[in-house]
C-alpha cells in the first residue's frame, strides 16, 4: 500500500483525525437510526457512505473565514467544520439549545452563523444561489474568501442549479459547487434522472472547473476541493465538483429502499464504503493500530452516550416561541 | 359500499381513469416503482409500464411544464409534487402558462392537467413539509384549485379534475391519507368542481372550511349537540373560483360564522369567504364574521410541542363554536 | 421643495442610500449601463460603477437568490424584478427562503433584501406586462409588501425598505411612474413600513386603496365634493402585513367602505381588507362593503380597447362611490 | 462561388423560394417599426438579422406533422411555416381576427393550433418544457413528429431551458432546441450573459447532440435542423442547436439600443446580415436576376400594402370579450 497523504501534506496523525472525524459521524448516524427504532425520535436523514469526501471536503477549507452551505446529509461536514456532537443530537432532538433552528426544522437542516454556515431549507438547490451571493458579496468587499456549497445529484437538475452556476462562472466568483452524487435521488437512480454522464460534464456549459472523484476516498475529496479553492483564490472562478459514492441508507427513516432497489446492490457497494477502505487504508499503513482503533471507538460510544444524554432531556423551545422571530423584533 | 381511505380514494381515482382513457398518464418524482413517497401511485407502475407512471428527474418546473405541453398535445396528465411545499419552482409554469394559455390563445388552445399535492400539517414535517399553498394560487383566473375532505369527494373530484379541459390542482392532505376513511362507491362517479357541499345541517353556527379541518368540524359538532348547540357545516370543497352562492347562503343559514382554515391566517381563502359574506349578507349576519388559522409565522414548526401549537384541533373549533353560539 | 416624477423618487431614494451606505448595491436585468428598462437605475451605473450596479444574466431565481445570499453576509441588496409578472421565477427563492430564513434560523440569520418590480396596467403591455402580483406574496409572513402611491411616499417608503432587516417586496406602479408627480423633499428622511396613511379626510364614503387607484380615488372625490358628497382615503401603503387599525378605523370613520384593487377581484389583498373589517366593525357599518377591482380574468389584453375595458378608472371609483353614498 | 445548395438537395427554384421569404419577413418587419414609428401601433418586436436560420429551419422540418414552439423575433419561422402577412399584420394591429389571440397578446406572441404552433407568452424560456412535454406526448401516442422550439441565449440561462434539455435528454426525446444567439439580451451583451463560448457546450451537460452554426447562413440552419431532425426520427433525442447572429434592430420599440452599443458596432454587424448575404450568393450564382428581384420586391410591398390596408381596418375584439375563454364554455 503507498502511502498518498503525504504528497498531499498530511502527517499521519492529520489523517487519523480524518479518519476518526468519519467514523464519529458514522457511529453518530447509525445511532440516530436506532434512536429512531425505539421511537425516541421521529425522523432520520442520513450520510452513510458519504462521510469520506465531506470530511475530506471539509479539510481542504479555511476553517476561520470560509462560508458553507452544506445539505441535509453532511453530517460529515458539518461535525469537521466544528459542529459538536452534542449540538448535532440537540438538533435530531428538535430541542430549544439546538443551534440549528431551535426544533424548527427537521434534522439535518443545518444553520450556524458562528461557523459561516448558511441555514438550509428542505426545497432542495435552494442554497446554491445564495452561497453564490455570499462569494459576490465577499468580492465587493473585498474579502478573500471561498463559499462552498453541496447538494444532491438529483438536485442538480433543477433550474436553481443553473442559474446559480451561469451568475457564479459569469462574475468569475469563489464559489465551490460539490455535488454529492449517491446514485439515487430517492427512488429513482441515475438513468432516469440524468442525461449526462458525469454531472461535472455540466462545468464547460458555464466556462467553469470540473472534475469528478471517488467520494470514498477522503484524500482524493480533499485534492479536488484544495485544487478548487487555490482557483478560486487566484481569481480564476468557481469549479463544479463530484463525489461519486453510494447512499448506503434508505432515503430516510420514512423511506423502504428495497421497494426500488435489491440487497445486492446495497451490499456490493458496502464494499466501498469508505469508512471501511479508508480504515483498511490506515490499517495497511500501521498508522490505525487495533488499540487505537479500540480507544477511538470507546471515546466515541461515550461521546455520543452523553450526547444523546444531554439531548433526550433537554427541554423543548417554549410553545409560545412559534409566533418569534418572524420578523426583526426590536426592543 | 367499500369503507377506504382518503389516499386509497386517490389510488383508485388514478386506476380507474387510467383504466377508462389511455390518454391519462401520471407523473412526477418517485410515482413509479415507488409508488410515490406517500404510495398515492401504488400498483400503477405495475399495472400500467413506465410510459404511463413516469419517474421525472427531481425539477418540478420541467414537471409541470412538460405536463403542459403533453396536455397542449391532447393527453391528460396528472402531474405530482411531491408535497405541495414544493411546487413553487413551478409556480410560473403554472400561474404564468397553465392558468393564461387558453385566455391568451383566445380559446384555441387547452391545458386539461391535473397537478396534485400532499398538503397540509400534522406529520412533523417540519415548516416545509407542512404548508398549506392554496392562497397563493387563489387568486389566479384560469385555474381550479380542489381541496376534498373526505375518500367520497377524493375520488368523485379527482376524476372530474382529470376530466376538466381546465387545469386543475388538486389538494390531497397528506395526515388525512391514513387518518380519514369512508364510505366510496366502487363503480365510476364524478362530483362537480365548483360546488362545496353541505357536510352538516345545524341552525345555530355556521362553520365554512375545507379539507381535514371540515373533520375537526364534525368532532366539535357532535359534542357541541350535546350542550345543544347545532353546527351547520359547509365544506367549499372548490375553494377557488368559490362557490359563492353556497357561502351566502350557509352564512344567512345561522347569521353567525367561523371560518376555518390551516394557513395563515391573513390573506387565506377565508378572507375571500369573509368578503363574499360581507358584500351579500352583512345584514343577515348576528354576530362579526370570525376567522380560525394558523398564527401569521411562517410554518408549522418540527418540535412536537411546536407544532401542536400550530395546528387546529377538534378542541379549538368546539371553543370556537362555542364563542360564538354565546355571542 | 422639488417637485418629481414617481419614478424619479425611486431614482433619488437609490442614489441617496448607495450615498449613505457603502453596502447597498443594485442588481437585476438591464439596470447597469441601460439605467434599467424604465430608468428607474438611471446614472446609477456611471456614479457607482459596475460592482455596485450589476447587470445580472437573464435569470431571476439567481437574481433573488443569489440577492438573499449577499443580504445573509451582510450586504443590502436592492434587486430589480424588470416586470413583477416575472417575479414567478423567483417565488420559490422569495418565499420559501427570503420570508423563512429568520424563522427557520431562529433569528440567527437575516435577509435584509428589498425586491424591486414594477406592476400594473395601463401601459399597453398585454397579459404579462401589467399584473398586479401582490395576492400571490400577500399570504407569507416574513414579506412585507410595500406599494406607494405618491413620490413622497415612494421616496421614503424606498429608503425604509432597503434599511429594514427583513426582505421586503417594494411594487413601484409602472404606469404612475411618469404620470405621478409630487413633492418631494431633498434630504433624507424614511416613513414606517406598516403604517397606512389618510389621503383625504371626508365623512360620506371611505376608500381604501393603494397604489395607482389611490389617484383615481383622489379625482373621483374631487368631483363628487362638488355634488357635496365627502370621500375619505385610506391609503394602505403596506398591503401586508396590513395596517388593521388604519382599516378599521377608516371604515368606521364613514361606515360605507369601498375597497379598491387593480387586480383581480378574487383573493386580491382587498379580501382580507373585507375581512378585517367584517371581523372588527361589522357593526358599524350602513351598507355592505364594496368592492371594485379587475374582472376575474386572466390579465388585461394588448388591444386598447380591450385594455381600457379591464382597467380601473377615476370615472368607475366616482361611480362606485357616489352608488354607495346614496345607499 | 461555390454552389452549396445543390448538395443539400434543394434546386435553384428552392433556394429561390427560401430567399424570397427572408425578404418578405424583412421588408414586413421594416413595415412594422414604418407603422409604429408613425404612430399606427404602439410596439413592435423584430427580428431583424434573424431571418436566415429561421426560414432555414422551417424548411427542415414537416411542415404537415412537427409541432413547433417559435419565440418572439421568429417571423420568418413562421411566415415559411404558413401564417400569412395578413395574419402577421393583424396580430401586430391587435385585431379581433389575429389567429394567434384576437388581439390579447403582444404582437409576436405567436399561436395557431392549425399550423401545431404552440402559443408564446413573454416570460421567457417556459416554451421550452412545453414543446419537451409535445415530444413526450407523440412518444407515448406512438405519433412520429419533432417538436422545435426556439429561444434567446439570454433566456438559455433560465431555470427552465436546464429543466427542459435535461427531461428532454433522459427520455431521450425527439426535440429541437434552437437558441438564436443575437448577442444581446435586451442591454446586456454575451460577456455578462454567458460564461461559456457557445451555448450549445451545454449540451454535452444533457447527453445531446449539441451544434452552433452561422446563422446569417439559411443553408447552413437548413443542415443542422435537418441533423438535428434525422437523429430525432432515428430515436438519437434532442438536440441543441445554436444560431450565431445579431440583433440588428433596438430590443423593442421601447429600446434605445445606443445608450449600451455603438454605432460602428451594428454597422459592422450589418455586413453579415443574412438577407444580403444569402441575396449576394444567389447573384454571384445568377439565380437572383435584377428582374426577378424587382419583381420579388414588388410583389412582397403590393402584399404588405395589402396586409396593412386589411388589418388596419379589421375591427377589434369586443369589449365584453375580455371576460370570455378564462375557462371552457359549454352550451
Ligand atoms: C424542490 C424539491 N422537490 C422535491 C423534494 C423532495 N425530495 C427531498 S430529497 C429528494 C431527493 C434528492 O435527491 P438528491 O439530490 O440526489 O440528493 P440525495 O437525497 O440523494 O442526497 C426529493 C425528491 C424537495 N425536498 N425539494
Ligand atoms: C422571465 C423573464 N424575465 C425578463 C423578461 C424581460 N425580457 C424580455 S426579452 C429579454 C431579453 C431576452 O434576451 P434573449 O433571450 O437573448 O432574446 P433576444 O430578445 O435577444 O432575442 C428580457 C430580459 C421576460 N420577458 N421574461
Ligand atoms: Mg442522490
Ligand atoms: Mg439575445
Amino acid at each position: 500500500m503507498q502511502n498518498r497523504h503525504h504528497a498531499l501534506g498530511f502527517s499521519d496523525q492529520d489523517v487519523l483525525n480524518m479518519y476518526e472525524i468519519m467514523l464519529e459521524t458514522r457511529r453518530f448516524d447509525e445511532r440516530l437510526w436506532l434512536l429512531n427504532r425505539s421511537g425516541k425520535i421521529p425522523f432520520v436523514v442520513s450520510g452513510q457512505g458519504q462521510e469520506a469526501a465531506q470530511v475530506g471536503a471539509a479539510f481542504a477549507l479555511n476553517k476561520e473565514k470560509d462560508y458553507v452551505a452544506p445539505y441535509y446529509r453532511d453530517y460529515g461536514f458539518v461535525l469537521a467544520w466544528g459542529m459538536t456532537l452534542r449540538e448535532m443530537m440537540l438538533n435530531n432532538f428538535a430541542k430549544a439549545e439546538d443551534p440549528n433552528s431551535a426544533g424548527r426544522q427537521m434534522p439535518g437542516h443545518f444553520s450556524y452563523r458562528k461557523l459561516r454556515m448558511l441555514t438550509h431549507s428542505s426545497p432542495v438547490t435552494t442554497q446554491n444561489p445564495h452561497a453564490v451571493g455570499v462569494a459576490l458579496a465577499a468580492k465587493l468587499k473585498g474579502d478573500d474568501i471561498v463559499s462552498f456549497v453541496t447538494f444532491g445529484e438529483g438536485s442538480s437538475n433543477q433550474g436553481d442549479f443553473h442559474e446559480a452556476c451561469n451568475f457564479a462562472g459569469v462574475h468569475k466568483l469563489p464559489v465551490i459547487f460539490l455535488c454529492e452524487n449517491n446514485h439515487y435521488a430517492i427512488s429513482v437512480g441515475l438513468k432516469h434522472q440524468l442525461s449526462c454522464e458525469h454531472v461535472s460534464d455540466r462545468a464547460k456549459g458555464y466556462g467553469m472547473f470540473g472534475k469528478t472523484f471517488d467520494g470514498n476516498d477522503p484524500l482524493a475529496a480533499y485534492a479536488a476541493v484544495k485544487e478548487a479553492a487555490d482557483r478560486a483564490h487566484r481569481g480564476e472562478g468557481p469549479s463544479l465538483l463530484e463525489a461519486n459514492f453510494y447512499r448506503l441508507t434508505p432515503h430516510t427513516s420514512d423511506d423502504n429502499d428495497m421497494t426500488y432497489r435489491t440487497k445486492a446492490e446495497v451490499d456490493e457497494a458496502k464494499k466501498h464504503d469508505g469508512v471501511l477502505t479508508f480504515a483498511a487504508y490506515l490499517r495497511e499503513l500501521n498508522i490505525l493500530t487495533a488499540d487505537k482503533e479500540k480507544e477511538m471507538e470507546e471515546r466515541i460510544k461515550k461521546e455520543i452516550d452523553d450526547a444523546t444524554d444531554y439531548a433526550e432531556k433537554a427541554p423543548f423551545a417554549d410553545q409560545d416561541s412559534v409566533l418569534r422571530y418572524v420578523y426583526e423584533e426590536r426592543d | 359500499m367499500a369503507v377506504i381511505s382518503y389516499i386509497e380514494a386517490v389510488t383508485q381515482a388514478l386506476k380507474e381513469e387510467m383504466e377508462r382513457d389511455e390518454d391519462v398518464f401520471v407523473m412526477g418524482e418517485d410515482v413509479g416503482k415507488r409508488g410515490g413517497v406517500f404510495q398515492a401511485t401504488k400498483g400503477l407502475y405495475e399495472e400500467f409500464g413506465e410510459k404511463r407512471v413516469i419517474d421525472t428527474p427531481l425539477a418540478e418546473s420541467a414537471i409541470v411544464g412538460v405536463g403542459i405541453g403533453a396536455a397542449m398535445y391532447g393527453l391528460r396528465p396528472v402531474a405530482e409534487m411531491q408535497f405541495s411545499d414544493f411546487m413553487l419552482p413551478a409556480a410560473n409554469q403554472i400561474i404564468s402558462e397553465a392558468a393564461k394559455t387558453r385566455y391568451r390563445s383566445n380559446n384555441d388552445w387547452t391545458v386539461p392537467l391535473t397537478i396534485r399535492a400532499p398538503y397540509g400539517g400534522g406529520v412533523h414535517g417540519g415548516l416545509y413539509h407542512s404548508q398549506s399553498m392554496e392562497a397563493i394560487f387563489a387568486n389566479v383566473p384560469g385555474l381550479k384549485i380542489v381541496m376534498p375532505s373526505t375518500p367520497y369527494d377524493v375520488k368523485g373530484l379527482l376524476k372530474a379534475s382529470i376530466r376538466s379541459n381546465d387545469p386543475v390542482i388538486f389538494f390531497e392532505h397528506k395526515r388525512a391519507y391514513r387518518l380519514i376513511k369512508g364510505e366510496v362507491p366502487e363503480g365510476d362517479y364524478t362530483l362537480p368542481i365548483g360546488k362545496a357541499d353541505i357536510k352538516r345541517e345545524g341552525n345555530d353556527v355556521t362553520v365554512i372550511s375545507y379539507g381535514l379541518a371540515v373533520h375537526f368540524a364534525l368532532q366539535a359538532a357532535e359534542k357541541l349537540a350535546e350542550s345543544g348547540i347545532s353546527t351547520h357545516i359547509l365544506d367549499l370543497r372548490t375553494v377557488y373560483p368559490l362557490d359563492r352562492e353556497a357561502v351566502v347562503n350557509a352564512a344567512k343559514k345561522t347569521g353567525k360564522v367561523l371560518l376555518v382554515t390551516e394557513d395563515n391566517k391573513e390573506g387565506s381563502v377565508m378572507s375571500e369567504v369573509a368578503a363574499t359574506i360581507a358584500e351579500n349578507c352583512l345584514f343577515d349576519l348576528d354576530a362579526p364574521i370570525r376567522r380560525l388559522a394558523a398564527p401569521d409565522a411562517p410554518s408549522m414548526p418540527y418540535a412536537a410541542p411546536l407544532e401542536k401549537q400550530f395546528l387546529l384541533s377538534s378542541e379549538k373549533l368546539e371553543q370556537a363554536i362555542r364563542d360564538l353560539a354565546e355571542y
